[in-house]
């Protein structure tokens, strides 16, 4: 074992596991008879849609599978010791000192009524014998390892005060503390804006590179594969069906799952469509404002300014983008459009009709005219009636017979590929990407001239995504729909747009068509956005 | 698991116990009474609550007391004098009266305190229609002047239940007797401490030092008040019987002065515990409101009294045989008033009879509203054995369950029985306070102007009343008493439904207790 | 922060404002007479007259309610109808046995229920759950009396442990103090520990699934400390919360148990007052009970800015 | 799934939406041990109730003092309104008045329930009517939620014995006195249930599918408040049933002769060293019953609404 530790062999090598579903379930196994190694000083990209068992590995892998997903075969070795059949002291010996893990989610993966610093403390607790003044030393000096500013104010300071980044900063902190050979990160990205997320994929590489360990990185997202790996291992369905080399699984995929996953991924390069120029205005919005005022009995009116000044305009058959980080106002726009809520200053036409300012009645018959699919497919249809209640409820309400709405609907459903009997079931009985079909389908009962999708498919596997863009476009091209089209996705924005609106703060810093905005970006955050983008010049799927 | 966890429980407890052990006995005596009620005004004379009177007992004096015999005995009069014409009345107090604040007892203070207690008493009041003047005529001396020769002074001014003449200092005696009075000083065994006074919690006296008893062997409230105890606390909190019995059987408490009929077997056989039946009791009735239908019609309160046997009555609310007997008198059973004169209605009775007399009655299948108290154990099985009485006879009854406070509010209403009024309820009253037709509130018969609620009306009725209390022959009054109860059962006044005894209970280790039944009295006792 | 607790001092305004005219329609539309009650069995109709007029009954409703209102913001809550006394001196003499009770109530409550709430979640579905639970939902089931009549008839009665009834304040010393309060307190938390046992399970299991426990597992530490450093300090937002909206739970218990007992504290003088027809008694327990549980859940809202650093005035 | 070119997708691109396949909910309400358990003994206490008469009862207020303070199993006389000497075995005894304690336990079993369940339909209809106005009416939010907070701040008991007091008890004012403290607590569940689900996509959906005010209430929102709702319902059955005894007990609930549980034990209570079986028997019916209305609640919540369910 010693030998082992000292030795060359892998970090971490994973031979034969599988781990068993409770039964009931859709398949025996989370994870069947998967094996693959993690060398000192790379970084091995673990790939997969929701569902593979990505994560599962991991946690098999740190000893932390919940008792419903028990190991029954294979082996877990790191450095040389099998751990996948180690007693629970010695696992916990091992946490933190020899494999560590980054997860997904900084927000909550930080106890939020602890301090930073005495989260950090907790391990050398746990783990060492060092004195008071030494673990301190040592805190700041990890603390000042993973780049975060005032290490003396961040030892003091709870997880809430910190930023998404620098929380997932002091995650990092805490699993490197202790210098461990493995370090295992579970989407540690995923959850972040991309320009954070740039941050932290090259400080996850710097480490790696300074220490010389070896890295399970478990991400869903080509781009970051392509930013960071070295090694990949694509998933599905809890089998392993590719490994390689990251230029080769990529770029010359073997494997037809591996191929359509490729194959799904939006290039990062504006589609080059010719826009047709003089199409009739069906959405313009003037100098758009929305402000939110905290109101108290005492304390000082707190005002947020969601969205600024926002002039946009959306002719029909062509898609307008709105991209923008997370808080940047994409959304409320969206949503001040549909008048869900209501715009605290600027004006809104449909078709040159003015409707920001009008009651709620009288916006009524132009409601039909403007629709929406929101972003999580789960949320956005009632549990509790059935698909073909759901879509002809709109057309119902203006005036269709629910025979007629019914007729409608069944030719939708042919429009979104899906079955017509579909219409008798409950949405629960269908996946997120069949319900963001019906959402759609829903959304063009009503004959509507602007379709708005709010990050429609922000919430979908990629191949499922790609399927849902391609409708869309689709159903676009045929209806010759006016679209806005917001999503924080770049790749997605390009795949899509004709013309493209770059959010920050509530204000459009860059607006214009997209081979333009794409290709050559004239404000400094647009071009900082796109330079953050993660592999951004890499070619999926071409030899 | 819960067997265990109980287990677990019983074990720390057990622990507990041992650790902190009985508190330490205490140098001083102290008496624990737990009294049969709460005690809320401290102003016997305001009110007529038996409570507020046995709080009157300990801490005033009064002129004279009733022996257990239920002959009236002079208390703080040492001697007295009657003119020949009956018309003047000269009383000399006894020596060595003061009261708690260390001044003497004048004749000024009896006559401020008599003439307060006229303002409130029933019986006082009659007394009064007859004084013409009441004075001090020395410092310890007083005379009572009257218009016309009256038969009841001495038992008016020896009177043993509410309202009881206490004789209070003058300044404290001038309250409006419409208010309460604020100071509570006496002349009495023991001195209250108002300090301690926690209403619905406790009530405290301490002996009085200074109180000179009288050298007779006491009984009932006469005689000698000697005080062998330094200090009485009147529990106040605990009310539920079941835990009364509970604490006197663990000697927490010395005396309950209510012994739920239930308890009364097992307490008999407690070593530790000795069980008091007093001599005077209490009697039952079933109260007729004589305004409205169907008791306005004299037939059918005859009806109802015919179906009133009172064995079913007593053996459903008492149900002990030693402690209940039926009195076919509206007066007190044994007492030279306690006849039975013209009661054959009631105590020779039948259903069939009743029955009979009903239909001949012309009722109308109105229905009875009887008021039950759900809060009164001693009462409040008597409704509906009424109820079913009443039913099984061929009336329609609504008994209408309430809390004793809103039935008290609400008897004293004379609106028709759908406006909020009422047609019958029952209580039990201290034998001496309906001992003879003047004190006995049910013979009222002044219509809507009686002072007792049900107010019947007949003119006869109110004159053998009067003529009783002008009469001053004894032998005659008796005769008198005999004709009022014949009339009142003619009218129907009321159904008396037999009397009991109240038992009280105490520790064995308890000496020298009084148990008249006159009123709960707490001198004379060793512990 | 000292902006905070006055704003939220003063948000209890309104809502003790509603409880005052709550209680005041609330009992002065009962059909009982005080004015009967309190001239007693013998007294006449004029009587009762009389004393209606002393007590300012005749006058209009909203009069009456004026009245009241400014002796209430004065501090006076009137005389009792009944015991002729203040009923703020009524509820000063009352308060040591009522507060006793429920503290030594839920100092028991606490010490029982969060040990046993924690490890029941740690073993979630496991027998010690399943029993926890299960005692809980019978906690909440069986009626407080029934609880101290079968403690007294057990512990006592039986077994001669502990007093039947009373209470002994603290001025008698310690000892015979706690000697009659254990068994009531013991009374009483049983459906509180119910209720304390059952929340601390479900936060302590909310916050074992949050991803900050799998982080501290996968620090290696140790399970008790992922349990009270973790799991425990992230669920003492709800308990904290739970205990002060359980502190009605508690004054309900508090009258029946102190009716068991014989304790002589606020719950008898409600029950007593009730019977009685006591409005200014009535009124003021109600809205002494009310003001402390509105107090009690400010101290609670104040400890969440200790327990919980994200929470900030 | 239609025939159109990305079959290849759908086959290869297996979203796995729920790892367990989907049962309906009355399917897993049936499953639940807690509902099973529950509502067994809910059905049985139901059946008891309903079949009071033919269950070798005699009338629960019928007494004769002849026969008071029986131990149980003893038999005994009693004379019928119409004068029929009737000859009767006391199973559980008979109280001071002499009333059969079985017949008096087993109609009280309808007493109980009745209670219990209309308490909690009332206060359900009274709360939703509220929470649905507050929830949508912003104006009048502030006022009712006010109003709300000061009846929660009173203790629910404390209201229910007032009320009761201050009416003449009957079954009618016994029940709205234990509904009216239950009424703010389903305000707030329904209030905050409907904030919660109007900003659901699938309500803000309907919105721009113009759907009126009123048919989104009742069509989207109250639909989806009926699992916590049923949940709460049970819970506040539970509640109710439990202080309709405890005001009994107190001696401001239910007139005496009405058989209710409380009733009997209060009645008891006065010798329960002698009779403890009169305070026993009936609080064993008491916890029993609600411990079967507690259970199916858990069950129902642990089944219909599972994120309460992880709450509390």
């Amino acid at each position: 074992m010693t030998a082992a530790k000292s030795g060359t062999g892998p970090v971490l090598d994973v031979r034969g596991l599988t781990i068993a579903l409770p039964t009931h379930s859709d398949r025996p196994e989370a994870v069947s008879e998967v094996s693959f190694s993690v060398e000192r000083g790379e970084i091995v990209c673990l790939v997969g849609e929701s569902g593979s068992g990505k994560s599962v590995i991991a946690q098999a892998v740190m000893g932390l599978l919940p008792d419903s997903l028990p190991l029954t075969v294979g082996q877990v070795l790191l450095e040389g010791e099998d751990i996948a059949h180690a007693g629970r002291d010695r696992l916990r010996q091992l946490r933190a000192t020899r494999m560590s893990m980054v997860f997904q989610e900084p927000m909550t993966a930080l106890n939020p009524v602890m301090r930073c610093g005495d989260q950090i403390d907790e391990v050398l607790r746990e783990h060492t014998a060092l004195g008071p003044a030494e673990r301190r030393a040592k805190i700041l000096d990890i603390i000042r390892e993973v780049a975060l500013p005032d290490p003396e104010r961040i030892v003091m300071s709870y997880p809430h005060q910190l930023s998404g980044g620098q929380r997932q900063r002091i995650m990092i902190a805490m699993a490197l503390v202790l210098e461990p050979a493995l370090l295992i990160a579970d989407e540690p990205t995923t959850a972040l804006d991309v320009t954070t997320q740039a941050q932290i994929l090259e400080l996850i590489k710097t480490l790696q590179a300074r220490h010389g360990m070896g890295v399970l990185f478990i991400t869903h997202d080509f781009g970051v594969v392509a930013e960071i790996a070295r090694r990949v291992a694509v998933l599905r369905l809890g089998r392993l069906v590719e490994t390689g080399d990251k230029d080769a699984v990529l770029k010359r995929p073997r494997h037809d799952y591996t191929i359509m996953l490729m194959n799904s991924v939006p290039d990062f390069k504006p589609h080059g469509r010719p826009i047709a120029p003089d199409q009739p205005i069906v959405l313009q919005t003037k100098k758009l404002d929305k402000t939110y005022a905290e109101r108290g009995w005492f304390s000082a009116r707190r005002v947020v300014h969601a969205a600024t000044d926002v002039s946009l305009e959306v002719r029909r058959g062509q898609t307008l983008g709105i991209v923008g980080e997370s808080g940047s106002g994409k959304s409320t726009v969206a949503r001040c459009i549909v008048r869900l809520i209501d715009p605290t200053g600027g004006e809104v036409y449909i078709h040159g009709e003015e409707i920001a300012r009008r009651s709620h009645r009288a916006l009524r018959p132009l409601r039909r005219k403007v629709q929406i699919v929101f972003q999580d497919p789960y949320r956005s249809l009632n549990p509790r009636r059935t698909v073909g209640e759901a879509i002809i409820e709109g057309p119902v309400n203006y005036g269709l017979s629910r025979s007629e709405a019914f007729e409608r609907a069944r030719r939708l459903m042919d429009l979104v590929r899906m079955d017509a009997a579909a219409l008798e079931r409950y949405p629960h009985q269908f996946s997120g990407g069949q319900r963001q079909r019906i959402c759609i389908a829903r959304a063009l009962a009503m004959e509507p001239e602007l379709l708005i999708a709010d990050e429609a498919v922000s919430a979908l596997d990629v191949s499922v995504q790609a399927q849902v863009l391609e409708l869309l476009e689709e159903i676009r091209e045929r209806l010759n729909l006016a679209m806005l089209f917001i999503t924080h996705d770049l790749r997605v924005a390009a795949q899509v747009c004709d013309h493209v609106a770059v959010m920050s703060q509530g204000r459009v810093v860059e607006y214009g068509p997209a081979n333009e905005v794409f290709v050559s970006p004239r404000h400094a955050y647009t071009q900082a956005l796109f330079a953050a983008a993660p592999g951004r010049d890499f070619a999926f799927g071409q030899a | 698991m819960i067997v265990k966890r109980t287990l677990a429980t019983l074990a720390a407890a057990a622990a507990f116990a041992g650790t902190f052990g009985i508190p330490a006995a205490r140098a001083e005596t102290t008496l624990v009474v737990v009294p049969h009620s709460n005690l809320a005004i401290l102003d016997p004379i305001w009110t007529t609550a038996y409570m507020s009177r046995n709080h009157g007992y300990m801490i005033y004096d009064t002129l004279f007391g009733t022996d257990e015999n239920s002959k009236i005995q002079p208390q703080m009069v040492g001697s007295w004098t009657v003119s020949a014409d009956k018309k003047v009345y000269d009383f000399k107090l006894r020596e060595g009266l003061l009261f708690h604040d260390g001044a003497p007892v004048t004749g000024e203070d009896v006559v401020a305190s008599l003439a307060r207690w006229g303002k409130r008493d029933a019986m006082g009041g009659a007394l009064m229609t007859f004084v013409d003047k009441m004075e001090a005529t020395g410092a310890d001396a007083f005379r009572i002047t009257l218009k016309e020769p009256a038969g009841f002074v001495l038992e008016a001014l020896g009177k043993p239940s509410s309202n009881v003449p206490f004789i209070m200092p003058k300044r404290v005696a001038e309250t409006d007797p419409t208010k309460q009075i604020t100071e509570y000083i006496g002349s009495g065994p023991y001195v209250f401490v108002k300090d301690e006074f926690k209403p619905g919690d406790k009530a405290v006296y301490v002996k009085f030092d200074k109180y000179q008893p009288r050298k007779e062997k006491p009984s009932g409230t006469a005689g000698g008040k000697h005080v062998y105890v330094d200090k009485v606390v009147w529990n106040l909190a605990l009310r539920d019987y079941q835990a009364q019995v509970n604490a006197l059987a663990n000697g927490e408490v010395d005396i309950i002065e209510n012994v739920p009929f239930q308890h009364y077997a097992t307490l008999l056989k407690n070593k530790d515990i000795e069980i008091r039946k007093s001599k005077i009791g209490l009697q039952y009735m079933c109260r007729f409101n004589h305004l409205h239908k169907p008791f306005d019609n004299v037939k059918v309160r005859q009806a109802v009294l015919a179906s009133f046997r009172q064995q079913p009555f007593l053996q459903a609310q008492v149900g002990v045989k030693d402690l209940y007997k039926p009195c076919a008198s509206m007066f007190t059973c044994g007492t030279p008033y306690g006849v039975s004169t013209g009661s054959e209605i009631q105590s020779k009775g039948s259903m069939r009879k009743a029955q009979e007399l009903l239909k001949k009655s012309g009722y109308d299948g109105t229905p009875v509203v009887i008021m039950k108290p759900t809060d009164l154990s001693s009462i409040d099985k008597l409704p509906e054995v009424a109820a079913q009485l009443m039913r099984q006879m061929g009336m329609k009854v609504d008994l209408q369950a309430m809390d004793w406070q809103t039935l008290v509010s609400r008897r004293a209403k004379k609106d028709p029985v759908d406006k909020g009024g009422w047609n019958m309820f029952c209580t039990a009253w201290v034998s001496p306070d309906i001992g003879n037709p003047i004190n006995n509130a049910a013979l009222g018969a002044r219509g809507a102007a009686t002072p007792w609620f049900g107010w019947p009306e007949d003119a006869k009725l109110e004159e053998l009343r009067a003529a009783f209390m002008r009469e001053t022959d004894e032998k005659k009054k008796v005769a008198l008493a005999g004709e009022v109860q014949k009339r009142a059962f003619e009218v129907g006044t009321h159904a008396p439904l037999g009397e009991y005894v109240q038992p009280q209970a105490g520790r064995k280790a308890i000496k020298g207790w009084i148990t008249s039944g006159l009123a709960h009295t707490y001198w004379n006792i060793k512990k | 922060m000292y902006q905070f607790i006055a704003r939220r001092l003063l948000s209890t305004i309104p809502v003790l404002a509603i409880v005052a005219v709550l209680v005041f329609m609330l009992l002065r539309l009962t059909p009982g007479d005080p004015a009967a009650i309190l001239a007693g069995d013998a007294a006449s109709t004029e009587q009762i007259e009389g004393i209606r007029k002393t007590l300012g009954l005749d006058q209009p409703l909203p009069v009456q309610f004026g009245i009241w209102l400014g002796q209430m913001l004065q501090g006076d809550l009137g005389e009792s109808y009944y015991y002729k006394v203040r009923v703020t001196e009524l509820i000063g003499q009352r308060l040591e046995p009522t507060l006793s009770l429920a503290a030594l109530t839920i100092v028991i409550a606490i010490l029982v229920a969060v040990p046993l709430g924690v490890v029941a979640a740690w073993r979630f579905g496991g027998w010690f759950d399943r029993a926890l639970m299960g005692f809980s939902v019978f906690g909440f089931s069986v009626p407080v009396f029934v609880v101290g009549y079968l403690l007294v008839w057990l512990v006592s009665l039986k077994l001669g442990w502990f007093p039947v009834q009373g209470y002994k304040p603290m001025d008698d010393g310690f000892g015979p103090f706690l000697y009659h309060l254990v068994l009531p307190s013991i009374t009483l938390s049983v459906i509180y520990i119910a209720l304390l046992a059952r929340v601390t399970r479900a936060s302590v299991l909310e916050a074992l699934g949050e991803d900050y426990i799998r982080t501290a597992r996968a620090k290696g530490l140790t399970e008790s400390r992922v349990l009270i450093s973790h799991a425990l300090a992230n669920a003492a937002v709800p308990i904290v919360t739970i205990i002060g909206i359980g502190i009605a739970l508690l004054i309900g218990g508090v009258v029946v148990t102190e009716s068991v007992y014989a304790i002589p504290g606020l719950g008898r003088l409600t029950v007593d007052a009730v019977l009685s027809r006591d409005f200014p008694t009535i009124q003021g327990v109600i809205l002494f009970f009310s003001l402390v549980y509105v107090v009690v859940n400010l101290l609670v809202d104040l400890s969440y800015v200790i327990l919980d650093p994200r929470i900030r005035y | 799934m239609a025939a159109t070119g990305d079959t290849r997708y759908e086959e290869l691109s297996v979203e796995a939406a729920d790892i367990r396949p989907h049962e309906t909910t009355w399917q897993r309400v049936k499953k639940s041990g807690s509902v099973r358990l529950g509502g067994a003994a809910l059905a049985v206490l139901l059946l008891i109730a309903a079949a009071a008469p033919w269950l070798g009862t005699v009338d629960p207020t019928m007494f004769d003092a002849g026969s008071r303070d029986l131990v149980p199993g003893k038999a005994g006389e009693m004379m019928t309104l119409d004068g029929d000497l009737l000859r009767h075995t006391f199973w559980f005894g008979s109280d001071s008045l002499g009333r059969d304690i079985y017949s008096r336990v087993i109609y009280g079993t309808r007493v109980s329930l009745f209670v219990g369940v209309v308490v909690a339909l009332l206060s359900l209809v009274g709360g939703i009517l509220l929470g649905l106005v507050a929830g949508y009416i912003r104006w009048l939010d502030g006022v009712i939620m006010r109003v709300m907070d000061g009846i929660m701040a009173i203790p629910a008991i404390l209201i229910a014995i007032a009320l009761v007091a201050m009416w003449r008890p009957s079954l009618s004012t016994v029940i709205i006195a234990i509904a009216i403290p239950e009424i703010p607590r389903v305000t707030r569940l329904v209030r905050s249930l409907v904030l919660t689900i109007r900003e659901e996509p699938y309500v803000e959906a309907a919105i721009s599918l113009g759907s009126s005010t009123p048919k989104i209430m009742f069509g989207h929102i109250l639909p989806n408040t009926i699992a916590p709702l049923v949940v709460q319902g049970t819970f506040i059955c539970a509640a109710a049933i439990l202080i309709e005894a405890i005001l009994s007990f107190l001696g401001v609930g239910l007139p005496p002769e009405i058989p209710t549980w409380g009733n009997i034990m209060a009645e008891g209570r006065i010798a329960f060293n002698e009779y403890p079986h009169t305070v026993f028997i009936p609080g064993i019916f008491l916890t029993v019953t609600v411990l079967a209305v507690n259970i199916l609640g858990d069950g129902l919540r642990d089944t219909l609404d599972p994120k309460m369910a992880k709450r509390i």
